[in-house]
């Protein structure tokens, strides 16, 4: 009796489900994209600027009469930054609400995960933050990928290591154990190898250390030019402030994305966060039509500041839109021709995608240096969309 | 030389704040018997409310002591009488109940924190966060100095209110015989309560101390909760002067593990060591030292 | 009746993805499946042989690694680590348990919970072994889930039936034994470390096999995913508890509902409120749907505080108080 | 014949001798009594004989194989079965299922486990209670359990341990009578008491300890005019009168 009763309240369940999901067809004459995010999570903060900014694209989108007289409507799925969870996700966006189109993906592990159902599913999928090398590696046709990969964010740096900080000779790269750091760093290495420095260190660490003196007072006992870091928001900072703690004076302190452009880390390494230079893709100020547009009426909406992963998710929302717009029918597979012939300026910089070096699909793209100057994050270089002069070398600690 | 001064002095540092997260953690694991897998998100709790009162109220974090410590005992009481207690009525298979409840407990702070604040961090910046002097070539951050004079006061504290208060003899009766302590008179529900509560306000002092140096966001719990039973257990089960051990040795371990191994190994050396610990040498410092 | 119910139950889901062809819900199915596995593997460990386990991402994610690392460095088809996967596993738990299981209780728990810790940091550092945290991906062998549906049926079957198996034989009865009273265990001649070992290896078997199914039909496995301490362990041990801690189909039931409540919340029931919300227009409700889709974790968390306090034994094990308490819902229920 | 023999036993805790320099032997077939006041080191002598814990000193024989240090779950399957003063009945578990547990040490199959287990509560008369849930029962039967058990891991000597204490006078009888059908079906018993009555009428010898030392041993009636043993249940002032 007992064990029937429990199979009784199974099935019924299963039923319930089931109607659930028969009442949640509500769709109405629109096209429908489907975008995965982590909206909630330790990786919710940044989920949520995308998530903003894909909505505000959206809306213009949608306010000038939408694609072809059809509006946009997208069906935004919580990945919780998890892999595994991204995948449920990606089987509800595609089998469930039967979206013509894929975006989003955030964290390369949930995008390299969710990729792979798009790719076998024959579902367009446009990655616009995912940034792991191997992801356009695979020759997959239905991946499009909007930004650069990790191995291109330092391109602005290293023609400044070749062309002005050329007495760098020696480098300590520290990076955080994630995917983008450990990824990020053995590019580096090559690349640093490419330029002729020597790597003195590479080390990795748990995210959320207490104290990174033990690594530090390595990299000063080594004597390292140049401290190179791939790290998170405070991280990043902790690891500045510690330096600074050691009296640790490299000629250069170089952040690899990530943790350094954000104006958290400058609030908390407070003045350690100062001279210091960062890789990063956008800022509000490249010179690319809409990109200060894209950061003011963000502003003004939402009152807070966004990044570079807003413009990501601004402009892929755009390009989104262009192929759709372009595509012969509402297929996935006329989609994905029009998307494979995208030729568009966006807030993010120019979208074209190419196939280079094993990668396909690939949206090249420049990058930037930027350096935190008396508070203020300026664009130093390429010298010709500079904001402000480089400072370099790094002053010491001790003449502030 | 100096690197190895350097490192010794933060692993020194660090391992007096551990020590005091530790502390609590002995404490409720040596009276009660069991792990309390929500001892880090306790600290969490108290260094949230730090910030509040740093953030809006302008409050210095040392100050916010005399608040996040009785809120937290408070908090603890409150999870001891209404949560761990009742389940030592309910029949149930696993004895390990009220360790599965703890860590149900911790995912409700978690993520009410995480409901009240997102998942932004938050930090709290004072003139002392990034101080620092020098002695010779070795620098000492102020706070952390701080922070460690602080753990060495609540252990003495403790171990002055173990030895020689009523509350304190009654807790350490209850920690070694529960029934013997019944019999003697000592009401163990009680004692249990006052326990869990003492034990979230020490966290809440080690977290508070910690703030003006470190961050904060809601996930924060986790690894401190590993490492506040890597410390117990080292230190052996209720006792003061091994947790001030325990904690010190896993600095010491951690930092010099950090410098001459590598910091990707940082946390596993704590947890083989812990797995050291139980196997050859049970009971911890405490069967060294007795106390 | 009763006696076939399991049989009935186990036809439907035969026939479910011919009949229903959706590949969304099949796709939970096959969660549900390998959580069925994962479940009934920690209740062989500790439900019937009461050695709580904090753990059990280390034999899942060895079990994934497993193929995963066969697929990666040798190219070998990732379904032989579901052979190997489980075999590997129990090479995990077999030094693990003859030295932990010295410990008693807590102390067990304590020493599982590092070794999941230990797994993961190794599996992160090692990079060129394991890739470290940029994880591996291989292509899925089929693009339809029905495949997957039927191993991961299987799986879940074979875990359920074997347990049962067990459970009625010399080594289930010193499990249970060892569970009750470990001193009148040993006086009754069973050799509580051997069988606690024997215990453990299985659970770490099963675990490991479910953990190469994932690999192979996940596709993609990093360190964080499989040796998570919050997703896996104590995911394995909510299935456990809610489903009925000691039961052969507690488990079952578990992954069912934990599966089940960890989507409704994760989609905001379906995206039910936000129909609502747009269906009425109203804003309350809006907020309110992106405030349940948040809570997700909270809900878990309150769900374990009120099985632990309520429902000790889980719904299966608890099953005749728990339908005392909801006597008018009984009534409905045998209505439809 | 010589089946069993303990020969200097010390045992120490601490710093505090529990058993102090005991030694005894037991013939096959017979009922050993051991007696002694509270705290007078009995159940700390079954304890090392079942290697619950390491014996500090002295050496203990089973058919003359030394035993010392065996685990404990190997010194039941050698034919060693006990009882526990404070019952240990398999809690969760029927008193048939209790059973089955014990008779998988002789036996393999659960068919044959189950046999064994039918016969042996058969024997012990709690066949009528078979499907009770083991800690439901009242404390008279869980002792019965606990007999029914040891038996049906087939021991040649068993070790009770107050197996008496907490019975009413009725139960006491059935107990009494249980023991001797034990020994006439030739299983050599020690048996730990504290009721006079049953130690004197149903022991072949008896064995007197206090404070962890040999006092005396002989048939029961010696032993109970033994001035030491008086001394040492009643005080020394009873004793000199």
């Amino acid at each position: 009796m007992k064990k029937s009763k429990v199979l009784i309240g199974l099935i019924l369940a299963v039923a319930l489900i089931f109607s659930f999901g028969v009442s949640q067809s509500i769709a109405a004459d629109t096209i429908k994209v489907g975008i995965v995010l982590p909206l909630t999570g330790k990786l919710a903060k940044f989920g949520e600027i995308e998530n903003k900014s894909f909505l505000m694209a959206l809306k213009e989108i949608n306010a000038a009469g939408g694609v072809n007289g059809k509006k946009i409507e997208l069906i935004i799925e919580d990945t919780t930054g998890k892999p595994d969870v991204g995948r449920s996700a990606i089987e509800k966006l595609i089998s469930l609400d039967k979206v013509v189109m894929l975006g989003g993906g955030y964290s390369s592990s949930v995008t390299w995960a969710t990729i792979a159902v798009a790719q076998q599913n024959k579902v367009p999928f446009l990655v616009n933050t995912g940034s792991a090398d191997k992801i356009t590696e695979q020759g997959w046709e239905y991946i499009f990928r909007l930004n650069p990969p990790v191995s291109e964010y330092p391109g602005a740096f290293a023609s400044f290591l070749e062309t002005i900080a050329t007495d760098v000779k020696t480098v300590a790269i520290l990076h955080e154990n994630s995917l983008f750091g450990q990824s990020g760093s053995k590019k580096f290495v090559k690349r640093c190898e490419a330029l002729g420095l020597e790597v003195l260190m590479k080390e990795g660490y748990e995210a959320g250390a207490i104290d990174f003196k033990p690594l530090l007072i390595k990299v000063k006992a080594k004597k390292a030019d140049l401290v190179y870091m791939i790290s998170y928001i405070m991280d990043a900072s902790l690891l500045m402030r510690q330096s600074k703690e050691l009296n640790l004076n490299p000629k250069l302190f170089v952040g690899g994305a990530a943790g350094f452009t954000l104006p958290e880390f400058k609030k908390n390494a407070a003045k350690a966060s100062n001279f210091v230079y960062s890789a990063t893709l956008w800022t509000p100020s490249v010179p690319y039509p809409g990109a200060q547009a894209y950061y003011d009426k963000f502003v003004e909406i939402y009152n807070e500041p966004t990044e570079y992963h807003g413009a990501e998710a601004y402009s892929a929302m755009y390009v989104i839109a262009d192929a759709l717009k372009r595509a012969k029918s509402l297929t996935r597979k006329d989609v994905r021709n029009a998307l494979a012939s995208t030729n568009l300026i966006t807030a993010f910089g120019p979208v074209k995608f190419i196939s280079y070096d094993k990668k396909t699909n690939q949206n090249k793209l420049p990058t930037f240096l930027v350096q935190w100057i008396d508070g203020n994050l300026e664009t130093v270089w390429p010298k010709n969309v500079a904001t402000k002069g480089y400072i370099y070398p790094i002053p010491k600690w001790s003449k502030r | 030389m100096e690197v190895f001064l350097q490192t010794l002095v933060a692993g020194i540092l660090k391992g007096g704040l551990y020590g005091l997260i530790g502390l609590g953690m002995s404490l409720i694991m040596g009276v009660m018997g069991i792990i309390n897998l929500a001892h880090g998100q306790l600290m969490m709790v108290a260094m949230y409310i730090t910030f509040v009162l740093s953030h809006y109220l302008g409050i210095d974090p040392y100050l916010s002591l005399f608040v996040s410590m009785p809120a937290l005992f408070l908090l603890g009481v409150v999870i001891q009488k209404y949560t761990l207690n009742p389940l030592m009525e309910v029949d149930s298979i696993l004895p390990e109940n009220q360790v599965l409840m703890t860590v149900g407990i911790g995912m409700v702070l978690t993520e009410i924190a995480r409901f009240i604040f997102t998942s932004d961090y938050k930090s709290v910046r004072t003139s002392y966060s990034d101080a620092t002097f020098f002695l010779g070539e070795i620098s000492f951050s102020i706070a952390l100095v701080i922070a460690f004079f602080i753990a060495i006061g609540f252990t003495l504290f403790m171990f002055w209110f173990l030895l020689k208060t009523d509350i304190g003899r009654s807790i350490r009766a209850t920690a070694q015989d529960k029934d013997a302590a019944l019999l003697m008179g000592v009401n163990s529900k009680r004692i249990t309560v006052i326990t869990f509560g003492l034990g979230s306000a020490l966290v809440a002092a080690a977290g508070t101390v910690l703030m003006p140096v470190y961050y904060l966001f809601p996930d924060i719990g986790g690894p401190f909760t590993r490492k506040a039973f890597v410390i117990t257990i080292l230190g052996g089960l209720g006792s003061t002067v091994g947790a001030i051990f325990g904690g010190l040795t896993l600095g010491l371990a951690e930092a010099f593990g950090a410098t001459y191994i590598g910091m990707a190994y940082d946390d596993m050396i704590g947890l083989l060591i812990f797995i050291l610990v139980l196997l050859f040498l049970p009971g911890g410092f405490k069967r060294l030292t007795k106390i | 009746m009763k006696k076939f119910m399991p049989l009935i139950l186990l036809i439907i889901l035969i026939i479910f993805p011919l009949v229903y062809q959706n590949a969304y819900y099949q796709h939970l199915m096959i969660l549900v499946f390998i959580w069925v596995a994962i479940g009934s593997g920690w209740n062989m460990i500790a439900g019937f042989t009461g050695q709580v386990s904090f753990g059990d991402a280390a034999f899942f994610g060895t079990g994934a690694y497993t193929a995963g690392l066969l697929a990666h460095h040798f190219g070998i088809s990732a379904w032989w680590g579901m052979a190997f996967g489980g075999i590997m596993a129990m090479a995990v738990a077999f030094p693990f348990g003859w030295i932990c299981f010295r410990l008693r209780g807590a102390y067990f728990a304590l020493a599982s919970l590092a070794l999941n810790e230990v797994c993961r940091h190794i599996a992160t550092i090692a990079e060129p072994l394991t890739q470290g945290m940029v994880g591996i991906l291989i292509m899925p062998t089929f693009v339809s889930k029905i495949p997957y549906y039927y191993i991961a049926l299987a799986l879940a079957v074979v875990s359920v039936i074997s347990v049962q198996f067990i459970m009625q034989t010399k080594w289930g009865y010193y499990f249970l034994s060892i569970r009750e009273d470990q001193d009148a265990a040993e006086s009754l001649g069973i050799d509580t470390h051997r069988y606690k070992m024997v215990s453990l290896n299985i659970a770490a078997f099963l675990t490991g096999m479910a953990g190469a199914l994932f690999m192979n039909y996940m596709g993609f496995i990093d360190p964080e995913v499989v040796f998570s301490l919050h997703d896996i362990s104590i995911m394995a041990i909510l299935v456990g508890i809610v489903g009925g801690v000691g039961t052969i189909y507690g488990p079952a039931v578990g992954a069912f509902v934990m599966v089940a409540v960890h989507e409704f919340f994760r989609t905001g029931f379906f995206g039910f409120f936000k129909g609502l919300a747009v269906l009425t227009g109203s804003d309350f409700l809006n907020i309110a749907a992106k405030y349940i889709s948040h809570a997700h974790v909270l809900g878990f968390g309150i769900l374990v505080v009120l099985v632990i306090l309520y429902l000790p034994n889980g719904i299966v094990g608890d099953w005749n108080k728990l339908v005392g308490k909801l006597v008018p819902f009984k009534k409905k229920e045998a209505a439809t | 014949m010589i089946l069993f023999e303990v020969k200097n036993l010390v045992k120490h805790f601490g710093g505090l001798a529990a058993v102090n320099n005991v030694s005894f032997q037991v013939e096959k077939g017979e009922i050993f009594g051991l007696i002694g006041p509270n705290g007078s080191g009995k159940t700390t002598i079954f304890n090392c004989i079942s290697s619950y814990f390491p014996v500090t000193g002295g050496n203990i024989y089973f058919k003359d194989q030394k035993i010392t240090g065996m685990k404990t779950n190997k010194i039941c399957k050698i034919g060693i079965g006990r009882t526990f003063q404070v019952v240990k009945p398999l809690g969760r578990l029927s008193v048939l299922d209790n059973v089955i547990a014990a008779a998988f040490s002789k036996v393999q199959t659960k068919h044959e486990a189950r046999d064994v287990a039918m016969e042996t509560m058969e024997f012990c008369g709690l066949l009528h209670r078979k499907d009770v849930i083991a800690r439901s029962l009242p404390i008279g039967e869980r002792k019965r359990l606990e007999i029914t058990r040891a038996m049906a891991t087939r021991p040649e000597l068993l070790l009770l341990d107050e197996t008496a204490a907490g019975l009413n006078p009725t139960e006491l009888e059935g107990a009494i009578d249980l023991i001797k059908r034990i020994r006439d079906k030739g299983i050599t018993i020690i048996i730990v008491e504290h009721i006079m009555k049953v130690i004197m009428t149903i022991s072949d010898r008896i064995h007197a300890i206090n404070f962890g030392q040999t006092i005396a041993e002989g048939v029961p009636k010696e032993v109970s005019n033994n001035k030491a043993v008086i001394e040492a249940y009643l005080g020394e002032d009873y004793a000199q009168g």
